[in-house]
């Protein structure tokens, strides 16, 4: 028998997500070993719960590494998955990052870890295009704070202005503040043509909520750490028009209709928005192990450097950093009370 | 008080009041952290280290809340003072740790002494309150400026050299917590039993007497606070090391609150039980991880249950 | 928007805010003027109220409509249940630790917290949940400055909860009772005063005017969820120091104040929103280094 | 009086505009056991108050040995030579006898944090010195027996005991004791009476009175003054004390005030 | 009107109270004495509601108040000044008068008592919105015995109100107390001043260790020069 660790959060305000991902990953699991298993063996899980909190990953990520496990699939949260990445890099485990994409993860790597979703400088690109598409010159940012928000935002903040637009406000807003008024004000008097939320749904919805209510009339996007579902119960209609750039979650993937099924048969409920990935790098794994031939770490970690593999998500390649070689980011748009695609 | 409920666990600890049994006692518990990491593996060596940290942090703390009965809500502050020197300094400035060390104290005993001075002379309630503001201003601050790496913090923090060895392993950081821990219990035991440690008790019981006594009494609690500092900003230094990555969300009010809550738990102002404190606030959660959701829950309940049962603490109050 | 407009909205906003935290600031200061205890569970408080109200507006929606009326009922059944609520928890949690170190309390209070914030964690699976209220975007528009009917509504009733309490604390003996307890319970007992009542009816009133807040605070912001009474306890805690810890005009003056400090300093130029919280925690630390009681706290002089 | 050990002169004070201490002279000699008396809210123990540094009065002089006290914080005024005890017995708490006596030592001793961490022999010594020294102190009074005991657990008069052990530990030139006697039964007061002889007698102290047991004060004081709404209305032996209309009027009482009743 | 009977009580472990058999008639004064630790607090506390007896019967006007709550007590007029004032700091002089009428619903009583209270004490009313706790000892007293009327005690406990008082105001207060007794309150007194206490009281009790050692008309007891040697020190 074979161990897979998963990393995710499933205690705190990630906690859905982090559940989510490790559904998947089970349900990809259960598919491998329905198939044989991997180099003939079966595959079983362990959790190790990161709370989306850099200590508590840290005591997780121990206790994986020391559970003897092959591989490690998962990281949700950006800030938390940053002190894991020494763990298994001494533990030498091969770590396929399934969600977290701030760009500081990228030189804390020390080399066994693989990010399947697309960095945040992908997705500042693709934001840049849809805005200059879109005829917006200047843009206000609203972060949260947190290592993922502020990365995105920084970034965004950087390349728009070297293509010469404008940021006449920069906000931040602390998790959990309820009241967002003043910073729609300053938004409001500094009246850009859109406003960019780079940080999660649930602060993501008060805000849109907030602004719509005080009368801001120009465009409302939003980054990847809001686009669930539950923005639309949080913000209500101020959230029809809001734009989203995200990875393709499972509705949008042609490739994902039996995933969809499959996981709504197991779980009782729909797949979330980092599902996908999650069981894409589950698999992804495990085929690298099999290409690998064993377990030895350094062999799997080659595996995985070249990999080529098409998933329900897309084709995953990896540049030499070990990042997704293409973008996978899409728009998306709120029409009723859901995401649809705006492309 | 509600005392005479848990009379086992006094006894037990009663059965420890001659000194070779005590003696004993200690060379058997640092027998037994010796060989900790060797019989339980590396998972086991993490939680233990962190919770040695715990016991840094929180014999610290004690001398401020314990010791000197002033009601500190943001210790996490000096926590992440000696955290951040040491982080910039050896990552963006190439210095060496042990250099940084000394910085690194240096910086708390400076931030000890500003935030101490024009505020110390407040009633507890209010210093609470103006230790949590200074806790959240540093943190905002550490989250804002770009020399401490902004929310994401600073990541690659190398590991140092000790005479040609290099502190790497999480079994080479558990040794070192251990080490540190050591130095802790027994600075805290030497501060006690000194005219400041005594001094501390005094001020705290009745500062009015207590300066009718000849006692300075707001250097005395200035003394305290820096000394707290001084631990704080130490167990940050090596926190930063061993992690290799340190950001805001490590010196969050929680993490204040969490410091504080092991020195009362275990017994505020009795080393052994700060030190079961620490102990306790770090493997509680960790023995409650397969609890799944409910694991705060029950954390929560079993710290609500403990406070109703032993108020002064879970260490017995000294017996006479 | 010109400099006068945004300052007028930004003025708005810090009421609106500062109303909130007043009224939850308010419960922690009386029960501090009470028991001396900082009850770090009052903020958890004011999210079970919310909560409390998100279930009763969901059961009467539909027969009563999710307009002010329907709000307004939610509000007075969760104060009333959430007032009851404070009351136990004083008996269970705090009622025996009363002659205990004044900081096993705080430990007791902060585990009371995580008890109630872990609580409703486990239920609502950590998901926000919308409240499901329909208030309207009416308002009054004055130029570029926007006030709502909602903004009007609820800063109204806000003072009327203020004025009611301060009416009743210092109407009636009550109040006078309030502070002696805490000063001297056995006294209070010789003069005929229920110690036991007069502390149940102040974690009632102080839990009930938090809930009222959190019925507010979720139907105004549109959705509740179990981490929403964190962030608001510790800025009620300030306020409430600010003004004075024990003192109920302190309270109210402390939590105004407070919302026009973070509304403002999000709009301080040249720094902005990421300062603001280092901005308002330097004025509480100013405030109380040069009045070292807050700014309605009597000072305590000490005889010899 | 020539040279006296502790010199007021026109010390006033009041609080939002009520007057406490109304330009209040006043001496202290060497070597003498002198006493305070007055009415109840006369300004006996504010003027203790403004001794040892509590209370800052608005103007005045207070010196001791020829140096100025005024606006020195009360651990200076200790550390001078003036130690006192408190109306209501102020002792620490949860703390043993012995420990309570030590902290008198504070202001005579001199280690730091840095040598008591490293456990440098001086400040060992200082440690033995400091005990021995409370233990000194404590056999004085009587109750060295007691010194493991938790101060608050004592009875009444033992506690005022202590009180005294540890303001002669700071090892003053004067001692001020605010009604001593106060709550005593008359056995206890005997003993009180006798051990304020010895502290002057033996140890050289000079010793100032507050008291309301006029037999007390009549038969230990040589000197009298008489306070009585912040000011000074009277002072001599107690014989002339006694016999002043004016303290009769204000402080005494008809001497059959008894069988008035 | 008031009646003990083998009333023991005490401190956790410690016994204070061994079996105390006492009894007030309405309109009497009596005195308990005794030396320091005898149990004279205790034995107040313990009619008062602030300890609980462990044994024995406390009967107040006829019933049994042993497990009624203090606060009840003192409604039922009641009135215990207890030993070493306890005034309310931070609360203004008047304040603490107006809060020992806290039963009294009348406001115009409570006006005409405390008008008569400042007649007995004028000290009180030029200090009337001053800090209760920064009066001087003495005036602590009076404010104490003040807030007592304020109540309009059937029953008054007073324990050792002249402690820390001038020679002079020891004997206004006794006159006061005195004065109350000749109104027609029934008085318990404490006193250390075992002369004085027995000229005002009828009839006086002898406390030692908890255990009532001596008891009898005032006058008797006065009289008998060996009593008030071995048991009260004079
Ligand atoms: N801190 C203070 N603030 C205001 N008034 C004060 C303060 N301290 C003392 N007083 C007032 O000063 C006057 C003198 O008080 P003091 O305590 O000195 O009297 P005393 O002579 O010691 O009386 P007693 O014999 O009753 O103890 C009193 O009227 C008292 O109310
Ligand atoms: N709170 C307490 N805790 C423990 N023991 C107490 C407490 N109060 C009183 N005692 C003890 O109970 C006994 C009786 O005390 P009590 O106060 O009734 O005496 P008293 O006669 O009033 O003496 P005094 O004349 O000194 O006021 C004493 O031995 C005393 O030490
Ligand atoms: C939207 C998510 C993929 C972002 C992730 N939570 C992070 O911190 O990187
Ligand atoms: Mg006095
Ligand atoms: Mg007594």
């Amino acid at each position: 028998e074979m161990k897979i660790g998963i990393l995710v959060p499933t205690t705190g305000s990630e906690a859905t997500y982090g559940q989510d991902m490790a559904n998947a990953v089970d349900l990809a699991i259960a598919e491998i070993n329905a198939a044989g298993g991997v180099l003939g063996e079966q595959l079983s899980s362990v959790v190790g719960d990161d709370g989306c909190d850099p200590q508590q990953a840290v005591n997780a990520a121990s206790k994986l590494a020391s559970s003897d496990v092959t591989g490690i699939v998962g990281g949700y949260c950006s800030g938390a998955t940053v002190p894991t990445l020494k763990i298994f890099g001494d533990a030498n485990i091969p770590f396929v990052i399934a969600a977290a994409n701030s760009t500081k993860l990228i030189p804390a790597n020390p080399g066994n870890a693989f990010m399947i979703n697309s960095t945040g400088n992908d997705q500042v690109a693709k934001a840049i295009e849809y805005f200059t598409a879109n005829g917006v010159s200047s843009l206000a940012i609203v972060n949260q704070g947190d290592a993922y928000s502020q990365d995105l935002a920084d970034l965004t903040k950087k390349n728009w202005e070297e293509a010469g637009n404008t940021v006449p406000a920069f906000e931040v807003a602390n998790k959990g503040e309820q009241d967002y008024s003043a910073i729609v004000t300053a938004i409001r008097s500094a009246n850009p043509d859109a406003v960019f939320w780079t940080a999660y749904y649930a602060d993501g919805g008060l805000l849109i909520r907030q602004l719509r209510q005080a009368g801001y009339q120009g465009k409302i996007a939003v980054g990847d750490g809001s686009n669930s579902p539950e923005l639309f119960n949080i913000a209500g209609s101020a959230a029809d028009g809001v734009v989203g750039f995200s990875n393709p979650t499972a509705e949008f993937l042609p490739e994902a209709k039996a995933f969809i099924a499959d996981y709504t048969e197991a779980n009782g409920s729909a797949p979330g928005p980092y599902a996908p990935l999650a069981y894409d790098g589950m698999h992804l794994l495990a085929k690298a192990i099999e290409t690998a031939g064993s377990t030895d770490a350094e062999a799997i970690n080659a595996a995985l450097a070249a990999s080529d593999y098409t998933g329900i998500a897309g084709q995953i390649t990896f540049t030499p950093e070990n990042t997704l070689a293409r973008s996978n980011f899409v728009v998306l748009q709120g029409k009723g009370g859901a995401w649809t695609l705006a492309e | 008080m509600a005392q005479p409920r848990s009379n086992a666990f006094n006894n037990i600890i009663a059965q420890f009041n001659e000194p070779w049994k005590r003696y004993t006692a200690f060379a058997v518990i640092i027998a037994l952290l010796l060989i900790a990491p060797i019989s339980l593996g590396p998972y086991a060596t993490v939680i233990l280290t962190n919770a040695l940290l715990y016991v840094v942090l929180a014999l610290g703390l004690n001398v401020v809340v314990g010791y000197a009965g002033l009601l500190d809500l943001g210790y996490a502050a000096f926590f992440a003072v000696g955290a951040y020197t040491v982080g910039i300094l050896t990552h963006t400035f190439g210095l060496n740790f042990w250099v940084t060390l000394p910085v690194a104290v240096g910086a708390a005993v400076v931030a000890g002494i500003v935030i101490g001075t024009p505020t110390l002379r407040l009633r507890s309630d209010y210093l609470a309150i103006v230790t949590l503001g200074f806790g959240e201003i540093v943190r905002f601050t550490a989250r804002n400026l770009d020399i401490t790496g902004g929310a994401s913090g600073i990541s690659g923090i190398q590991q140092p050299w000790l005479f040609g060895w290099h502190i790497n392993t999480p079994f080479e950081f558990y040794y070192v917590f251990v080490v540190l821990a050591i130095l802790a219990v027994i600075v805290s035991v030497r501060l006690q039993n000194s005219r400041l440690g005594r001094a501390w008790l005094y001020v705290r019981h009745d500062e009015d007497a207590a300066e009718a006594m000849g006692i300075d009494t707001v250097r005395v609690k200035l003394a305290a606070y820096v000394i707290g500092a001084i631990f704080g900003a130490i167990a940050g230094a090596f926190f930063a090391v061993n992690l290799g990555a340190i950001s805001p969300e490590s010196f969050s009010f929680q993490q204040s609150v969490l410091i504080l809550m092991a020195v009362i738990l275990g017994g505020m102002g009795k080393i052994p039980g700060v030190i079961l404190g620490a102990f306790i606030v770090v493997l509680a959660p960790e023995l409650l991880r397969d609890m799944g959701e409910f694991r705060l829950l029950l954390f929560a309940v079993g710290l609500l249950l403990v406070m109703l049962f032993r108020p002064s603490g879970i260490w017995p109050v000294r017996g006479k | 928007m010109s400099v006068l407009d945004i300052f007028l909205q930004q003025l708005v906003n810090g009421l609106v805010l500062g109303s909130f935290y007043a009224l939850v600031a308010l419960g922690y200061t009386m029960i501090f003027g009470v028991v001396k205890l900082l009850n770090f569970a009052h903020g958890d408080i004011y999210m079970v109220g919310g909560f409390v109200g998100f279930l009763i507006l969901s059961v009467i929606a539909p027969i009563v409509g999710p307009g002010w009326t329907g709000v307004a009922i939610s509000m007075v059944v969760a104060m009333i249940a959430v007032g009851f609520l404070g009351v136990v928890i004083q008996r269970v949690a705090y009622q025996p630790m009363l002659n205990a170190p004044r900081l096993s309390i705080l430990i007791t209070a902060l585990a009371v917290s995580l008890v109630l914030q872990n609580g409703v964690l486990t239920l609502t699976h950590g998901q926000y949940q919308p409240m499901g209220a329909d208030l309207g975007f009416g308002g009054i528009n004055l130029g570029l400055l926007f006030i709502s009917h909602n903004q009007m509504i609820l800063v109204g009733t806000a003072a009327a909860l203020m004025i009611g309490l301060e009416l009743f604390v210092s109407r009636t003996q009550y109040g006078r009772a309030m502070r002696a307890i805490s000063i001297d319970k056995d006294m209070c007992r010789l003069m005929g005063i229920n110690v036991t009542a007069v502390i149940a009816v102040t974690f009632f009133v102080g839990s009930a005017l938090a809930a009222a807040a959190g019925t507010m605070a979720g139907a105004y912001y549109g959705s509740v969820w179990y981490f929403m009474g964190f962030l608001i306890g510790i800025k009620a805690f300030t306020a409430a120091v600010i003004g004075g810890i024990g003192s109920i005009p302190g309270a109210m003056l402390g939590g105004l104040i407070l919302g026009l400090l973070e509304a403002f300093g999000t709009q301080i130029p040249g720094i902005g929103s990421e300062w603001k919280d280092v901005f308002s925690f330097s004025v509480l630390i100013l405030v109380l280094v040069l009045k070292p009681t807050g700014l309605l706290g009597k000072s305590e002089q000490e005889r010899m | 009086m020539s040279n006296p050990l502790l010199e007021l002169a026109g010390v006033n004070l009041s609080f939002a505009g009520n007057t406490v201490l109304d330009n209040v002279d006043f001496t202290v000699g060497r070597g003498v056991i002198a006493s305070l008396i007055g009415p109840n809210g006369a300004g006996k123990t504010s003027l203790f108050n403004c001794i040892t540094g509590f209370y800052k009065p608005q103007s005045g002089s207070i010196k001791v040995d020829g140096h100025e006290l005024m606006n020195l914080k009360p651990h200076k005024v200790t550390q001078a030579g003036i130690a006192r005890t408190f109306q209501n017995v102020r002792l620490f708490q949860q703390m043993t006898v012995l420990e309570n006596v030590m902290s008198g030592s504070h202001c005579r001793s001199k280690a730091g944090a840095v040598s008591a961490i490293l456990g440098l022999p001086s400040q060992r010594r200082e440690e033995a010195m400091i005990r021995a020294h409370a233990i000194e102190c404590l056999e004085f009074v009587g109750i060295a027996d007691e010194m493991d005991r938790d101060a608050t657990n004592l009875a009444y008069g033992h506690q005022r005991r202590v009180e005294i052990a540890r303001a002669l530990a700071t090892r003053p030139k004067l001692l001020l004791l605010d009604e001593p006697a106060a709550g005593l039964n008359a056995g206890e007061k005997q003993g009180l009476l006798e051990l304020i002889g010895r502290i002057r007698d033996e140890l050289d102290i000079s010793v100032l009175l507050i008291e309301h047991d006029t037999g007390m004060v009549m038969k230990i004081s040589e000197h009298i003054n008489v306070l009585d709404h912040g000011v000074m209305i009277a002072e001599g032996t107690p014989k002339q004390v006694q016999a002043n209309p004016k303290v009769i009027e204000a402080y005494l009482g008809q001497e059959d005030g008894e069988d008035l009743l | 009107m008031l009646q003990l009977e083998g009333v023991t009580a005490g401190y956790g472990r410690i016994v204070a109270l061994n079996g105390i058999d006492l009894k007030v008639e309405t309109g009497a004064m009596v005195t308990l004495l005794g030396a320091n630790g005898a149990g004279k607090t205790t034995t107040l506390k313990t009619i008062s509601g602030l300890v609980r007896a462990t044994g024995g019967r406390v009967l107040f006007e006829g019933e049994d108040i042993t497990q009624t709550p203090a606060h009840e007590i003192a409604r039922r007029g009641l009135v215990h000044v207890p030993e070493g004032r306890h005034v309310l700091r931070g609360l203004s002089v008047r304040e603490n008068l107006e809060l020992g009428a806290f039963t009294v619903k009348d406001p115009a009583l409570r006006a005409k008592r405390m008008k008569e209270v400042f007649g007995l004490f004028p000290v009180l009313e030029k200090r009337q919105h001053g800090d209760g706790s920064l009066l001087s000892g003495g005036e602590q007293q009076m404010l104490a015995i003040g807030r007592a009327l304020m109540h309009g005690p059937r029953l008054l406990l007073l324990d050792e109100p002249s402690m820390g008082l001038a020679p002079k105001l020891v004997i206004e207060t006794m006159q006061i107390v005195k004065r109350l007794h000749e109104a027609g309150t029934t008085i318990l007194l404490v006193e250390q001043n075992a002369r004085l206490a027995l000229k005002l009281a009828d009839y006086g009790y002898v406390l030692e260790g908890g255990h009532i050692r001596m008891q009898g008309e005032a006058a008797t007891l006065r009289a008998d020069k060996s009593i008030v040697q071995a048991y009260l020190g004079e």
